[in-house]
């Protein structure tokens, strides 16, 4: 896989998730899609080993953006970084657009919202009608909400926003005939239950990834008949293809 | 081709069991899938796609990798379409380059036959066998159990596909006894080594995250000597591999007596283009080809 | 005692073999000098001190160590004064914990001399056999070759040294067959495991730079492996050792099944200071009490 | 083994090697002892694995100095450096100094002029009279032969200096009652040699580490009988001690 040192344009703290962003000068990113990112890899250092999935968060003018929450050591090395970043090309599906099927629900839980950013500025350009529902376990992480005009908010201990999941902050989501959600797994298959079989449900998945580029069969998720790589037949998928 | 510019004026071709090779590298089965081929024009002497087997396998459920200290442990469990569909799509790993076949069957009688089918293809240059895959509880596990298994495996896939070149692939665990083992059945080359078998834990959910096989960088000096002790006790050529991550690490492996060598995980950090030009990069400060590396420890 | 205070508020004493140990973690054999005992008092809840052997031995000439990713390569060869000098010398290792001592001979008649020597002296807590060190050609290196010949110096050990702990220290390779002989011979405890068999080679002079044991971060997963078979294998408890670095993964080695674990190369490169406050932090989340978390696996 | 991270309190090239100094407030550093550093250790990373010996260059006013050549990737992450790096407290035994015994030579090839620059400091300071004798490869590396007055350099290609080794500089070190050498086992070898069995002659040696605290057994040198670790019992050892 090949990677890119890019230069860090701007880094600012998004209540208590952290964005940085870097030129790119390739094509356009597409909504859903996401880089392997790491702050160095060989021969500064080895360890740690494998490079971390991140959605894109934005795409303007040339700048992409990343937003990340600080987990384990990836992602602080990460949040460390100054100068400069390494990243892969732009790598997975992202969301389908359908901007015949009428309005859409956009739900993020948590670090979720990543994607939900450059969606929304994607849709708003195509003219599509969209409502954005976030959910998060405080008003801490919360904060990044406010990057979100218009956004209806849930917190898990009631201190911002709804009390309750990201499902409590919105309506039926069976009005809607087109719903993208990202967010923890567990949050994904509740979307999809609430959603309903019919319309385009769109869910962003994620899973444990080796490459991001096919070739370790690692990040898979349970299919009808099977499993198939969320790097590259995702991460954004039909709801209804997964066998959750 | 942006390898090429960054390559020439060193002679990176290589010969084994007939079939020339632009240069030594080969990825390692498992790591480098059809959608990533374009990224590697130029790097590899072969293409050698993931262990095929008789019908397909859905794999193991996830997680399925988990990052250690300068590797990762991996437990795919052998997905893979089944060799009926493998063989329609083979058209995909054409690069213009010699192609390998990596196979794994669960008895003799299923590496038997998928020698046979997949050799009469005029498109496989030659067949690795998987004789050592951690993560198939049967099968897989028992080829890697001694000589005498190895010995069985390999001649009854020496008479099925008596034509093509037919490499063992092993592990290190009395990886001497089973090369030798595999080479008196037959078999034109030895590919040392597989993944380690080995455990990760999740601390904080207090559960195992990954059982299955340790690769990456970690594992280079245990590969290293198992290359080494092989290449040193057979006279058929060796495919080395294990954690090769940079330029110096081929030819690390060349020298320890490898004649190709495989990359696998760290193409998942590196770009394979990379380690080629800094193998050049080294053979042209040595003054040699890479075909006078081999074995060429002082 | 810096320690102290980093790690109050959580119970981390264990028991093994009817000893009592203030904390779980001992030091590996050969990775921690008289000299350098006064940088981890209170970190420790047994000290273990080199392996000795009946003669003393001069070691093998430099390079004896090569950095590998996360890890290192050594080929010290035993070199240690003597058992006479070292028990004369023992005091100097005396740091109001328990002392356990390793042991290694060429033949089992020198096992078993070696283990009633060191036995007899009540300053000696228990004795670890190391039946495993890669470097020694002669004597070690036939003691992992089987189960057979494990259970013979075991079972001499047994009867040199009847009163005091006995534990069987082994390899990786074959290791649950060779710890099912162990066990069967009557050691009190299993060692698992020591450095994995490696080579590095310096590409720049084509030359060999150290052939020896593999250790460090880089071998974790697979002595996470080897110790989760072998504890679930056997009922006599558990060291476990092989890239311990930090509080999380000595948390990973008990919930695999060790009773103790043991650091070792890591503590070159880290103060095990630290260590044992990261996994005083870990239990004092957890909960849990350090003699609660052997095999605590959900 | 115990590292401190220390802020690097400057940087600067003395011809093709680096200086870095940082504040140790420890006791004072006796000439001949070295560190054990790096750029960063756990958890930032664990490769490259093992930290770097290097002799104390100099030590004044609580601020110590390393000097050292950018050789493989650790030294090359400690030369990119800008912040902090990690070291321990000063190890290993250092020069034996005897006011009585008369005129010292100091001998330093390549980078092991590195502690003849604190080793000339101790001397001048007890009113020891001494030479420095400086070999190198080129005028490159020579260059920081500025930084000991007074020293006589020889360099390889004769690009500054005499043309030859340092011993080609240097008169008959038999005439000085007092030898102290470091640079390459090959140098010091030759030095031991030349300088004859009569006298104070003591070689700092280079041997591979692991530990640097007497550990591991791995940075031995061969002395009648066997060996002993150059870490605890070196680096610096008196010449008729080496069974080279
Ligand atoms: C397609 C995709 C898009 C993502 N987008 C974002 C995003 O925009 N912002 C964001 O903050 N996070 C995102 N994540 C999650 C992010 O990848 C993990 O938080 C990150 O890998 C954790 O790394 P770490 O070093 O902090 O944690 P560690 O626990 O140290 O990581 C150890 C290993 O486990 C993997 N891992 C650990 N947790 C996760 C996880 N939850 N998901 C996947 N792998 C994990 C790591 O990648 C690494 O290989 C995304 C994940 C995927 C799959
Ligand atoms: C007591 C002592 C004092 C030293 N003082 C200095 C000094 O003041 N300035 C200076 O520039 N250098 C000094 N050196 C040499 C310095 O330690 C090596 O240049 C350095 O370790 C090379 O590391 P690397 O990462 O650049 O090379 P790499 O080749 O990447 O190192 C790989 C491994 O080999 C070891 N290694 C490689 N070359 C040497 C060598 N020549 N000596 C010892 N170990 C080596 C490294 O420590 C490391 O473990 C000293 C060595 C010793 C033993
Ligand atoms: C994700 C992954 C999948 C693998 N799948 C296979 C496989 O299908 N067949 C096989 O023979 N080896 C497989 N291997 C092993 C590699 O081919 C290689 O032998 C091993 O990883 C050691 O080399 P490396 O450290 O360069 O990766 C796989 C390895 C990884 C990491
Ligand atoms: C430098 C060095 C010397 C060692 N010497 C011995 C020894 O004398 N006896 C022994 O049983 N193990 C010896 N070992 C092995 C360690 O005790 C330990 O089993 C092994 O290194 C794996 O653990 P680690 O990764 O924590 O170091 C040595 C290891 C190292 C690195
Ligand atoms: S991350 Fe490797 S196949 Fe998807
Ligand atoms: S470096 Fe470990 S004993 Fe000297």
């Amino acid at each position: 896989m090949k990677f890119y040192t890019v230069e860090i344009e701007a880094r600012r703290e998004l209540g208590a998730y952290t964005l940085i962003s870097y030129r790119w000068p390739g094509e356009k990113v597409e909504p859903g899609r996401f880089v392997m990112a790491r702050a160095a890899g060989y021969p500064v250092t080895l360890d740690p080993f494998l490079a971390r999935p991140f959605s894109f968060y934005d795409f303007e003018d040339g700048v992409a953006s990343l937003l990340f929450e600080v987990r384990g050591r990836g992602t602080a090395l990460l949040d460390r970084a100054t100068r400069t970043v390494e990243v892969t090309a732009p790598l997975g599906r992202g969301f389908e657009i359908d901007a015949s099927a009428g309005r859409a629900a956009l739900l993020g839980g948590g670090i979720g919202v990543a994607p939900l950013k450059i969606l929304g500025r994607e849709l708003s350009a195509r003219g599509i009608d969209h409502d954005v529902f976030l959910g998060f376990l405080d008003a801490g992480t919360a904060a990044v909400a406010d990057d979100f005009a218009g956004a209806s908010v849930a917190t898990m201990d009631g201190s911002a926003g709804t009390h309750g999941t990201v499902l409590d902050a919105a309506p039926d989501l069976l009005e809607y005939p087109v719903v993208y959600a990202c967010g923890p797994n567990a949050m994904l298959a509740a979307v999809k239950d609430a959603a309903g079989p019919d319309g385009l449900r769109q869910l962003s998945v994620e899973e444990r990834m080796g490459c991001g580029n096919g070739s370790c069969n690692g990040c898979v998720v349970p299919v009808d008949g099977g499993y198939v790589r969320s790097c590259v037949e995702g991460p954004v998928f039909r709801a209804e293809v997964l066998a959750w | 081709m942006v390898v090429r510019e960054r390559v020439t004026g060193v002679d990176l071709s290589v010969e084994m069991c007939g079939i020339t090779l632009s240069t030594p590298l080969v990825p390692a089965s498992g790591t480098l899938a059809k959608e990533a081929l374009g990224e590697v024009e130029g790097v590899y002497g072969a293409i050698l796609p993931k262990t095929t087997t008789p019908a397909a396998r859905a794999g193991n459920p996830p997680p399925r990798v988990a990052e250690t200290p300068a590797g990762m442990v991996n437990s795919i469990g052998l997905q893979n379409p089944g060799v009926e569909r493998f063989m329609e799509d083979l058209d995909a790993f054409d690069l213009g380059v010699p192609l390998f076949v990596s196979v794994a069957g669960e008895t003799v009688r299923d590496f038997a036959a998928l020698c046979e089918r997949v050799s009469e293809d005029g498109r496989v240059a030659a067949v690795e066998l998987n004789l050592s895959c951690p993560n198939v509880e049967h099968g897989g596990l028992t080829f890697c159990a001694g000589p005498a298994a190895v010995e069985e495996v390999v001649t009854a896939c020496r008479a099925a596909a008596p034509t093509k070149p037919l490499f063992a692939k092993l592990t290190h665990e009395g990886v001497v006894g089973n090369a030798r083992a595999a080479e008196s059945a037959g078999a034109d080359a030895l590919t040392v080594m597989n993944t380690i078998p080995a455990l990760t834990i999740d601390a904080k959910r207090r559960s195992v995250l990954v059982r299955g096989g340790l690769s990456g960088p970690a594992v280079k000096p245990v590969a290293l000597k198992a290359v080494h002790d092989v290449a040193r006790t057979v006279r058929v050529p060796v495919l080395g591999g294990g954690g090769v991550t940079s330029g110096t690490d081929v030819a690390e492996f060349m020298l320890a007596g490898a004649t190709l060598v495989q990359v696998g995980t760290a193409s998942f950090v590196r770009d394979p283009v990379e380690i080629l030009a800094e193998f050049s990069d080294y053979l042209r400060e040595a003054g040699m080809g890479a075909a006078e590396l081999t074995g060429a420890l002082r």
